[in-house]
C-alpha cells in the first residue's frame, strides 16, 4: 500500500555563528494511512525539526541539506513537497495536513476568540461565510467534547484551562478534515488525567475520521497507548524502527532499552528500579565519528567508531547498532 | 477594571500635585523681586509695590502657595505679564497648532517606522534590517532643528512643496493651516520615528518567536495574514507605549520645530515668554504640559485593556 | 571588566568602531589646547568666513576664528554637559531610588515626585530653569539632571525593592552588617550594569537636548562655545558659509550616534534581557 | 480605518499646491520681527510697535522724505510765537475716528495729556509744558515754560507716539485701538498675526506722499503684519514668496535675496549707529582717562567689520550724522578709531589702572552687538584692560542696565533720529548720567535755540564735547537689510516702512 507520508534521507541543517550545523541525518520513514507512527526521541534528537521540515515550518536559518518528502494527496497526487512551489504547499498546509503543539498555552494567539482562530481555517480554506463557519466551529468544538460550544467559542484562550486549549487546538488542527495530523508532544504539558482523556479523543478522532498521525513524544508510555508503529531518534537520525508490538518486547538498540528502563511503567515489578541513561545528548556540532550514542553506551567498544546504518534487525524492525540486542541473544 | 482606574486617577492627582509644586517652586526661586520683573525697566517703586498687593506677594509663602493651588485646581493659572491676559487663555489660543503638530508628527512618525520596523524585524539580520536600524539612530541623533532647517531650506523656499514657516493667515481656513504643519511635522516624525521603529522591530522580533505564529502558519495562510494580523496585533501593546512616550520627545522637539517654522504654538510661546520675561506663562505651560503627560500615559495604560483583554487590573 | 566582557561588548564591529569613533572625539576634545591648529578665540575679522582651506583647515568663522579649534574647544564643553549630566542625573535618581526603596514611609510620595520629575520634558524644563537662573554650564547640567534623574530612581527603586526581601539581604542583616553595606554590595552592584547603560543614553540625549537650548538661544552663554552655540552663530551663514553649522552638527551627530551604538552594545554585554525593551 | 482616512488627508494636504484661496482682496503679508509689546504706539519705544500702529494711530505731525516735520492730523504747521513759549496748532475738519465719532480738540487735547504723563518722551518734557488747551474745536494750544525746539519733533514721531485717540476709550490703558488711519484694526492673533483693513472713512490729505508725510492712498484692502522671531525664518519666507515684505534682515542674506527671483533686497543705507553706553554714575568709567583708553583702544574698523560683514553695509564714521543729514558736523572725530593699544596703555597708566574688570553688558538680540564686543574684548585686554563680559537677554539686559552698579558699558543701537534732542544720551538726567557742565550749558542752548543754524553750530559743539570728554561711544553707522517682494511699489522705505501707498504688481 502508497503510503501517506513518507520521509527519504532526509537532511536538514541549520546556519549559525560557527557554520551549518546538521540537525537530521539521512531520516527516513512512512506514515501509513489511518495509522500513527510515533517519532520518539529525548530533546534535540531532531523529532521536532523533522516534523517542521514536512509541515514546511523550519526557522529561516533552517536549510534542507536533501532528501525528499513524499505526501500522498487527496486527489491522488503523490506530491514531494521539497519540490513543489510555495502556494501549493500552502495550500495542504491546515487542509491535508495539519499540526498541534506541545504547549497548549502559548499556541493560542491571546487576542483572537478560539472561535475566530478555528474559524479562520474555514476561511482559508473553503472561504466560507461568517454564519456557516460559526455552525462548523460549534459542531468541531462539540466533536472535541467541548461543553457549552456555542458560548466558548466566543472566549479567548486565556479563559480556558490547558486541556481545553489542546482541545481547541485539536478541533483547530482537525476542521478541514487534514489527511495528515502531526501532533507534537501535545499532552506533555497536561496533567495526567488531562493527557489520558485527550489521548482517548485523539484515538477516536482518528477513528472516527480516517486520518494518519505522526505522533511525536518523549514519553514510551503515550506511544504504547496510541501508535501502531515507532521510530526512536537519536541525534539526528533514526536508530530503530518497527512495530509497536515487536519492538517494546524486544528492543534491538541500546538506546531503546535505556529509554525503556528511564520509565515508570504499569507492569514494573517491584523492585525494578528506573535506570537513567548516563550522560548527555553529544551537541549536534560534535558528534562522534560513528555510532552517536556510543559515548553513553555501555556496550561500544572500538567498532562503534564505524559509521552505521538502519538495517532489518527482527520481524519488522530495523536498528542501527553495530551491536543489537537481539543479535547478542542470538549468539548467547 | 473600574477599581483600577480609580486607583490610577488618585495616582494621577498626587502626580499633579508635585507637578504644581514644582512650578510653583520653580518660579518663586527666580532671584529679585517678581514684581519688579514682572513690570520690566520702566516700573516705579510704587508700581511694584501695589502689584505685589495685587498678587498677594506680601502674603507668607505658605499662603501663596496655598492660593496657586486653589487657583490651578479652578483652572486659574495666573495672569500673562506680557499679554495681560490669563494665561489659560493664551495657552488655549496655542493649542491648536501644538496639538495638530504632535498628532501629525505622531502619524508620520509611525507612517515612517511601523512598516520598516515590521519588515526589519521579519527580515531579522538582513542589509535592510541592519540598514532600517543604522538609519533609525542616525535619525535620533541628528538635532531637529538642523534637520527642520534644511527641509526648510530646500523643500519649502527653493521648491516650494510646503509653506516656509507660519500657519496662515486671518482667511486661512483649517485645511490651509493644516497644510502649514506637513512640513514640520514630517521633521519631528523622522526625528521620532527613530525609538517607535526600534520598539515595533524589538516587539515584532518577539512575538515572531512566539508560538502561535507557528500555529498561524501552520494553518496555511500567507506570510502577509501572519505578519498583519496575527503579530501585529500582538506587538501593539509595546508600540502604543512607546508612543505615548514620544509624547514627552515630542513636546522637546516641537519647542524647537515651532520656533524653526514660527508657528504660534506653546513651544514658540515657552521660548517667547523667556525673552519676554513672562514666567507666568512659562509657569502654566510646563504645568499643562507636564499634566498632559501624565494623563497621556494613563490613557495609554488603560488603552492595553481594549487591546488585549488578559490584562486584569 | 572581565576580558569576556570586553569581547561581549565588541563581539559586533560596528560597536567596537563606534567606541573608537567616541573614544578618539574624547581624546581630541581634551587635547584641544595641544592639538589645537589656532587659538579659538583669536579673531582675524579680515578673514571671516573663509572655507576651509590650507589656513582654516575646517574654514574660519563669522569672526575669522579657526572652526577646527573652536569645534575642539567647544567639544569639551558639550561633552562636559553630557558627562555633567550623565553623572549628576544618575546620582541624583540613584539616591531617590534607595531612598523610597528603603525608607517604606517616603516610598508613595517619592515614587509620584520622581513621576512628576519625568512629567516635563527636558527642554522645556531646561528652559524654564535657565530663563530663571541664568545659562550658566552648571545650571543647564542641573536642569537636564533633574528631567533625566528619574529613569534612575525606577530602576534603583525597583532593584532595591527586590533585593531588600532577598534572603542574603535578611542573612546579610542578621550578620550585623548595615544598611550601607547592604546598599554597597547587593543594591548598587546589581544596579550598576542597567544605570551604566542609561547613562551612556543620557549622555547622548543631554548633548542633543543641549544643542536644542542653545540653538533657541535660552542655553549655555553663548560667549561659551558648545556645539549648541557654534550652529545657532553659524545658522545665519547657511548659504554663504554651509559649513559653519555643518561641523557641529556633525560633530554632535557622530558624538550622539556614536555613543548610542556604544550604549546598544553595552546593554547587549551587560544584560541581555534589558536589549529587548528598547 | 480611522487612522487610513487620517493618512489619505495628509497626503491629500502635502499634494495641494502653494497657491493660497482665491482672494478678491488683495492683501500684504509683512514679516515684523516679533510680537509688539503693544498696539499703543504711546506707551512703547519699540521699532515694531510703531511699524504696525502707524498704519491706524496717526499724530499731529510727521516727517517728510528729507526728515522734515509736515502736518498730518494739524492742518499745517504750528504758529508758534515769537518768544517760542506758545503753540497754535490747528487741526483738520473732517477727520473721523475709526468707531465713526469725529476728532476734534478735545481728543487732542485729552490725547497729549495722556501723552504727557505716560508716555516716556512726553514725560521727558512734561516740566516744560505750561498747558495744553482746546481754543476751540478745531484749533489747540501748547503752552511752555521756554522755549523748546525738539517740541515738533516729538510731536511728530511714531515712536513713544504723541498719539491722538477719541477722548472716549483713554484711560490707563486704552478701551479700545481706534486711531484716525488709513487702516483699521480688525484682529489680532498675538504671535500669529495683527490684521488690519482698509478704513473707508479715511480722508487723506492733498499733498503729494513724501516720507510718511502727504497722502495716504490705502491701495491694498488688508495688512496682516506677522511676527516672526527668527530672522532666518523672515528669509526664507520673503524667498519661498509667502512674505511680500519682511523687516530685520541679517545681512548676510543680501547676496542670496538679490539673486532671488521672488524678492529684492531693501538696502536702508545710514540706518543707525551702535551704541556703547557708558556708565557715568558709578563704577570704572567714572574716571576719564579710563574713558580716553577706552576710546584710544577700540579697533572701530574690525568691530563693524566683523558686525556687519561687508563694506556696503556698514560705514566706519564718528560724526553722529552721516554726510547728507542737515545734522552732519566733524566735530571731535580725529578721535575717533585711533586703534592704539600703546597709548590705551599709557591712559590706563595715567589713571592708576588697577585691573578691575571692566563690564561690558550685552545681548544676543541682536547679533552684530555680540560681535562687536567679542572683537573689542580682544583689543581691550590687549590695551591692558580687564574684560568681563556679561551676556544675558534682551529683557534681563534692559532691567540691570538701570542698575548703575551692575555695568560700566552695555551695548545697544540707535536710528538716526530726525532730531539729535531725541537722543537723550546727550542728557546728564538720562540712565548714562553724563554730566558736564560745559557740555550741558551747550545742551541747554541747543534745546531753546530756534535758529536752525545757531543749533547746528551748538550741535557740533556738543559733539565735540562728546569726543572729548568720552560720553558715550557711537561705534559707526551701518546700514539695515529689509527686502521686498519682486515688483511691490510704493512702500516707503525707512526704519520703519509704511504700506498705505504700497500696491502688488
Amino acid at each position: 500500500m502508497t503510503p501517506l507520508l513518507g520521509v527519504e534521507n532526509l537532511r536538514v541543517g541549520f546556519k549559525g555563528h560557527g557554520g551549518t550545523v546538521t540537525a537530521l541525518r539521512d531520516v527516513s520513514f512512512q506514515v501509513a494511512p489511518g495509522k500513527t507512527l510515533a517519532l520518539v526521541g529525548e530533546s534535540g534528537s531532531g523529532k521536532s525539526v523533522s516534523s517542521l521540515a514536512i509541515m514546511g515550518l523550519l526557522a529561516s536559518n533552517a536549510r534542507i541539506l536533501g532528501g525528499r518528502i513524499r505526501f500522498a494527496a487527496r486527489d491522488g497526487r503523490l506530491i514531494d513537497l521539497l519540490g513543489v512551489d510555495a502556494r501549493l504547499r500552502r495550500s495542504l498546509r491546515g487542509a491535508e495536513m495539519a499540526m498541534i503543539f506541545q504547549e497548549p498555552m502559548s499556541s493560542l494567539n491571546p487576542l483572537f476568540t478560539v472561535g475566530d482562530q478555528i474559524g479562520e481555517m474555514l476561511l482559508l480554506h473553503e472561504g466560507l461565510d461568517a454564519a456557516a463557519r460559526r455552525r462548523r466551529v460549534i459542531e468541531m468544538l462539540e466533536l472535541v467534547e467541548i461543553p457549552a460550544a456555542a458560548t466558548r467559542l466566543d472566549q479567548y484562550p486565556h479563559e480556558m484551562s490547558g486541556g481545553m486549549r489542546q482541545r481547541v487546538m485539536i478541533a483547530l488542527a482537525l476542521i478541514c478534515r487534514p489527511r495528515l495530523l502531526i501532533a507534537d508532544e501535545p499532552t506533555t504539558a497536561l496533567d495526567v488525567t488531562v493527557q489520558a482523556q485527550i489521548l482517548d479523543l485523539m484515538r477516536r478522532l482518528q477513528a472516527e475520521m480516517g486520518m494518519s498521525i505522526l505522533f511525536i513524544t518523549h514519553d514510551l508510555g503515550v506511544v504504547a497507548e496510541i501508535a501502531d508503529s515507532v521510530a526512536v531518534m537519536y541525534a539526528g537520525a533514526i536508530v530503530e524502527a518497527g512495530d509497536v508490538g515487536p519492538l517494546f518486547d524486544a528492543p534491538g538498540h541500546h538506546y531503546t532499552r535505556g529509554l525503556m528502563a528511564s520509565i515508570p511503567r504499569p507492569d514494573r515489578a517491584p523492585g525494578d528500579m528506573l535506570v537513567p541513561i548516563p550522560g548527555v545528548v553529544p551537541p549536534l556540532s560534535a558528534l562522534p565519528p560513528g555510532c552517536a550514542f556510543a559515548p553513553r553506551c555501555g556496550r561500544a567498544d572500538a567498532a562503534c567508531e564505524a559509521p552505521v546504518a538502519l538495517r532489518a534487525a527482527g520481524p519488522g524492525t530495523q536498528v542501527a547498532c553495530h551491536h543489537p540486542l537481539v543479535a547478542e541473544v542470538a549468539h548467547g | 477594571m473600574w477599581r483600577y482606574v480609580l486607583k490610577r486617577l488618585v495616582g494621577l492627582v498626587v502626580v499633579v500635585f508635585f507637578v504644581l509644586t514644582i512650578a510653583f517652586v520653580i518660579v518663586r526661586l527666580a532671584p529679585g523681586d517678581p514684581a519688579a520683573l514682572l513690570l520690566g525697566p520702566d516700573a516705579t517703586a510704587a508700581d511694584a509695590a501695589s502689584l505685589r498687593e495685587r498678587l498677594g506677594l506680601e502674603r507668607p509663602i505658605f499662603l501663596q502657595y496655598l492660593a496657586f493651588l486653589g487657583g490651578a485646581v479652578t483652572g486659574d493659572l495666573g495672569q500673562s505679564i506680557f499679554f495681560n491676559q490669563p494665561v489659560t487663555q493664551v495657552l488655549a489660543q496655542r493649542a491648536e497648532p501644538t496639538v495638530f503638530l504632535a498628532l501629525f508628527s505622531l502619524l508620520f512618525a509611525v507612517m515612517i517606522a511601523a512598516p520598516i520596523g515590521i519588515y526589519a524585524a521579519y527580515r531579522r539580520g538582513s542589509f535592510l534590517d541592519q540598514g532600517a536600524v543604522s538609519l533609525a539612530m542616525l535619525a535620533a541623533s541628528v538635532p531637529s532643528f538642523w534637520t527642520g532647517l534644511l527641509f526648510q531650506r530646500y523643500l519649502a523656499t527653493d521648491l516650494g512643496w510646503f509653506p516656509s514657516s507660519g500657519y496662515g493667515g486671518p482667511d486661512a481656513g483649517f485645511l490651509e493651516r493644516m497644510r502649514h504643519l506637513m512640513l514640520p511635522s514630517l521633521v519631528l516624525g523622522i526625528v521620532n520615528s527613530a525609538l517607535i521603529l526600534r520598539f515595533t522591530r524589538a516587539s515584532m522580533l518577539d512575538v515572531l518567536g512566539e508560538d502561535y505564529i507557528r500555529t498561524a502558519r501552520s494553518k496555511g495562510m500567507g506570510e502577509a495574514r501572519v505578519i498583519l494580523r496575527h503579530a501585529l496585533k500582538n506587538a501593539a501593546i509595546p508600540i502604543v507605549t512607546v508612543v505615548g512616550l514620544t509624547f514627552a520627545l515630542l513636546v522637546s522637539g516641537a519647542v524647537v520645530t515651532e520656533r524653526v517654522f514660527n508657528l504660534p504654538g506653546m513651544g514658540n510661546l515657552v521660548v517667547n515668554s523667556v525673552l519676554r520675561r513672562d514666567y507666568p506663562v512659562i509657569q502654566g505651560t510646563l504645568i499643562v504640559v507636564a499634566t498632559l503627560y501624565v494623563a497621556i500615559n494613563l490613557a495609554v495604560d488603560l488603552l492595553y485593556a481594549v487591546i488585549d483583554r488578559r490584562v486584569k487590573y | 571588566m572581565t576580558p569576556g566582557f570586553t569581547r561581549l561588548l565588541f563581539a559586533r564591529r560596528s560597536v567596537l568602531l563606534a567606541f573608537l569613533v567616541f573614544l578618539a572625539v574624547v581624546v581630541l576634545c581634551l587635547l584641544a589646547p595641544v592639538i589645537s591648529p589656532a587659538d579659538p578665540a583669536k579673531m582675524s575679522v579680515r578673514a571671516r568666513l573663509t572655507p576651509p582651506s590650507g589656513a582654516f583647515l575646517l574654514g574660519a568663522d563669522a569672526y575669522g576664528r579657526d572652526v577646527l579649534s573652536r569645534l575642539l574647544h567647544a567639544g569639551r564643553v558639550s561633552l562636559l554637559i553630557g558627562l555633567g549630566v550623565a553623572v549628576l542625573s544618575t546620582l541624583i535618581g540613584v539616591t531617590l531610588g534607595l531612598l523610597a526603596g528603603f525608607v517604606r514611609p517616603l516610598d508613595a510620595a517619592l515614587s509620584r515626585l520622581v513621576d512628576a520629575m519625568m512629567a516635563f520634558p527636558d527642554i522645556l524644563l531646561a528652559i524654564a530653569l535657565v530663563s530663571i537662573f541664568g545659562g550658566s554650564v552648571f545650571n543647564v547640567m542641573l536642569a537636564l539632571s533633574i528631567v533625566y534623574a528619574p529613569r534612575f530612581a525606577r530602576i534603583s527603586r525597583a532593584s532595591t525593592l527586590v533585593i531588600r526581601e532577598l534572603a542574603f539581604v535578611e542573612a546579610a542583616r542578621s550578620l550585623g552588617s548595615g544598611t550601607g553595606y547592604i546598599i554597597r554590595n547587593h543594591v548598587l552592584r546589581n544596579i550598576v550594569s542597567p544605570v551604566i547603560v542609561q547613562a551612556t543614553f543620557i549622555f547622548a540625549y543631554a548633548m542633543l537636548a543641549e544643542a536644542g537650548l542653545s540653538f533657541l538661544g535660552v542655553g549655555v552663554d553663548p560667549s561659551i562655545p558648545t556645539w549648541g552655540t557654534m550652529i545657532n552663530e553659524g545658522r545665519q551663514y547657511i548659504d554663504t558659509a554651509a559649513f559653519l553649522i555643518l561641523f557641529p552638527g556633525l560633530a554632535i551627530s557622530i558624538s550622539v550616534l556614536s555613543l548610542q551604538i556604544t550604549g546598544d552594545g553595552l546593554r547587549d554585554a551587560l544584560d541581555p534581557k534589558l536589549s529587548k525593551e528598547l | 480605518m480611522r487612522t487610513f482616512r487620517l493618512m489619505a488627508a495628509a497626503t491629500l494636504l502635502m499634494g495641494t499646491a502653494i497657491a493660497g484661496p482665491a482672494l478678491s482682496q488683495t492683501s500684504l503679508d509683512i514679516a515684523i520681527i516679533g510680537e509688539p509689546q503693544s498696539l499703543d504706539p504711546m506707551m512703547s519705544t519699540q521699532d515694531v510697535v510703531s511699524i504696525v500702529t502707524q498704519h491706524f494711530v496717526e499724530t499731529l505731525y510727521t516727517f517728510d522724505s528729507s526728515w522734515n516735520v509736515a502736518p498730518l492730523l494739524a492742518e499745517s504747521l504750528p504758529e508758534i510765537s515769537a518768544d517760542g513759549k506758545t503753540y497754535l496748532i490747528r487741526l483738520r475738519d473732517g477727520i473721523t475716528f475709526h468707531d465713526g465719532s469725529a476728532m476734534d480738540s478735545a481728543d487732542v487735547v485729552a490725547s497729549l495729556e495722556r501723552w504727557k504723563t505716560q508716555a516716556t518722551r512726553g514725560k521727558g518734557v512734561a516740566d516744560r509744558i505750561e498747558a495744553i488747551t482746546a481754543v476751540d474745536p478745531l484749533t489747540v494750544q501748547i503752552s511752555l515754560n521756554a522755549p523748546y525746539a525738539p517740541l515738533l519733533s516729538l510731536l511728530a514721531f511714531s515712536n513713544s507716539a504723541a498719539a491722538v485717540y477719541p477722548q472716549e476709550v483713554l484711560g490707563e490703558t486704552l478701551g479700545a485701538i481706534v486711531g484716525t488711519g488709513p487702516y483699521r484694526l480688525v484682529d489680532h492673533k498675538p504671535d500669529q498675526y495683527i490684521q488690519l483693513a482698509r478704513f473707508d472713512g479715511y480722508k487723506p490729505r492733498s499733498e503729494p506722499a513724501s516720507g510718511t508725510a502727504g497722502a495716504r492712498a490705502a491701495l491694498v484692502d488688508e495688512l496682516r503684519f506677522v511676527p516672526v522671531p527668527d530672522a532666518n525664518t523672515r528669509v526664507e519666507g520673503l524667498l519661498s514668496g509667502q512674505f511680500d515684505y519682511a523687516d530685520g534682515l541679517p545681512v548676510e542674506a543680501y547676496d542670496r535675496i538679490a539673486a532671488s527671483d521672488a524678492a529684492d533686497p531693501v538696502l536702508l543705507d545710514g540706518f543707525g549707529w551702535p551704541v556703547w553706553a557708558i556708565n557715568h554714575k558709578a563704577g570704572l568709567l567714572t574716571n576719564r582717562d579710563i574713558r580716553k583708553a577706552l576710546q584710544a583702544a577700540l579697533p572701530f574698523d574690525d568691530m563693524m567689520f566683523a558686525a556687519f560683514g561687508d563694506d556696503k553695509f556698514f560705514a566706519t564714521e564718528a560724526a553722529m550724522y552721516p554726510e547728507g543729514w542737515p545734522w552732519h558736523v566733524t566735530n571731535g572725530t580725529e578721535l575717533y578709531n585711533i586703534n592704539d593699544p600703546a597709548r590705551a596703555a599709557e591712559y590706563l597708566k595715567a589713571a592708576g589702572y588697577d585691573g578691575t574688570p571692566l563690564r561690558i553688558l550685552t545681548s544676543r538680540q541682536y547679533e552684530f552687538h555680540f560681535k562687536m564686543a567679542e572683537v573689542a574684548k580682544i583689543a581691550l585686554e590687549a590695551a591692558g584692560f580687564t574684560v568681563d563680559m556679561n551676556v544675558v537677554d534682551w529683557a534681563t539686559l534692559g532691567q540691570q542696565r538701570n542698575d548703575p552698579a551692575l555695568w560700566d558699558i552695555y551695548i545697544t543701537h540707535s536710528p538716526f533720529l530726525p532730531e539729535p534732542a531725541l537722543t537723550d544720551l546727550y542728557f546728564s538726567t538720562s540712565r548714562l548720567g553724563w554730566a558736564n557742565s560745559e557740555k550741558d550749558a551747550v545742551l541747554a542752548a541747543f534745546t531753546t535755540e530756534t535758529d536752525t543754524a545757531k543749533r547746528l553750530d551748538l550741535f557740533g559743539q556738543l559733539q565735540g564735547y562728546l569726543m572729548d570728554d568720552v560720553g558715550f561711544i557711537k561705534t559707526g553707522s551701518f546700514a539695515a537689510l529689509q527686502g521686498q517682494r519682486k515688483g511691490l511699489t510704493g512702500v516707503n522705505l525707512s526704519p520703519w516702512p509704511a504700506f498705505w501707498n504700497a500696491a502688488r504688481p
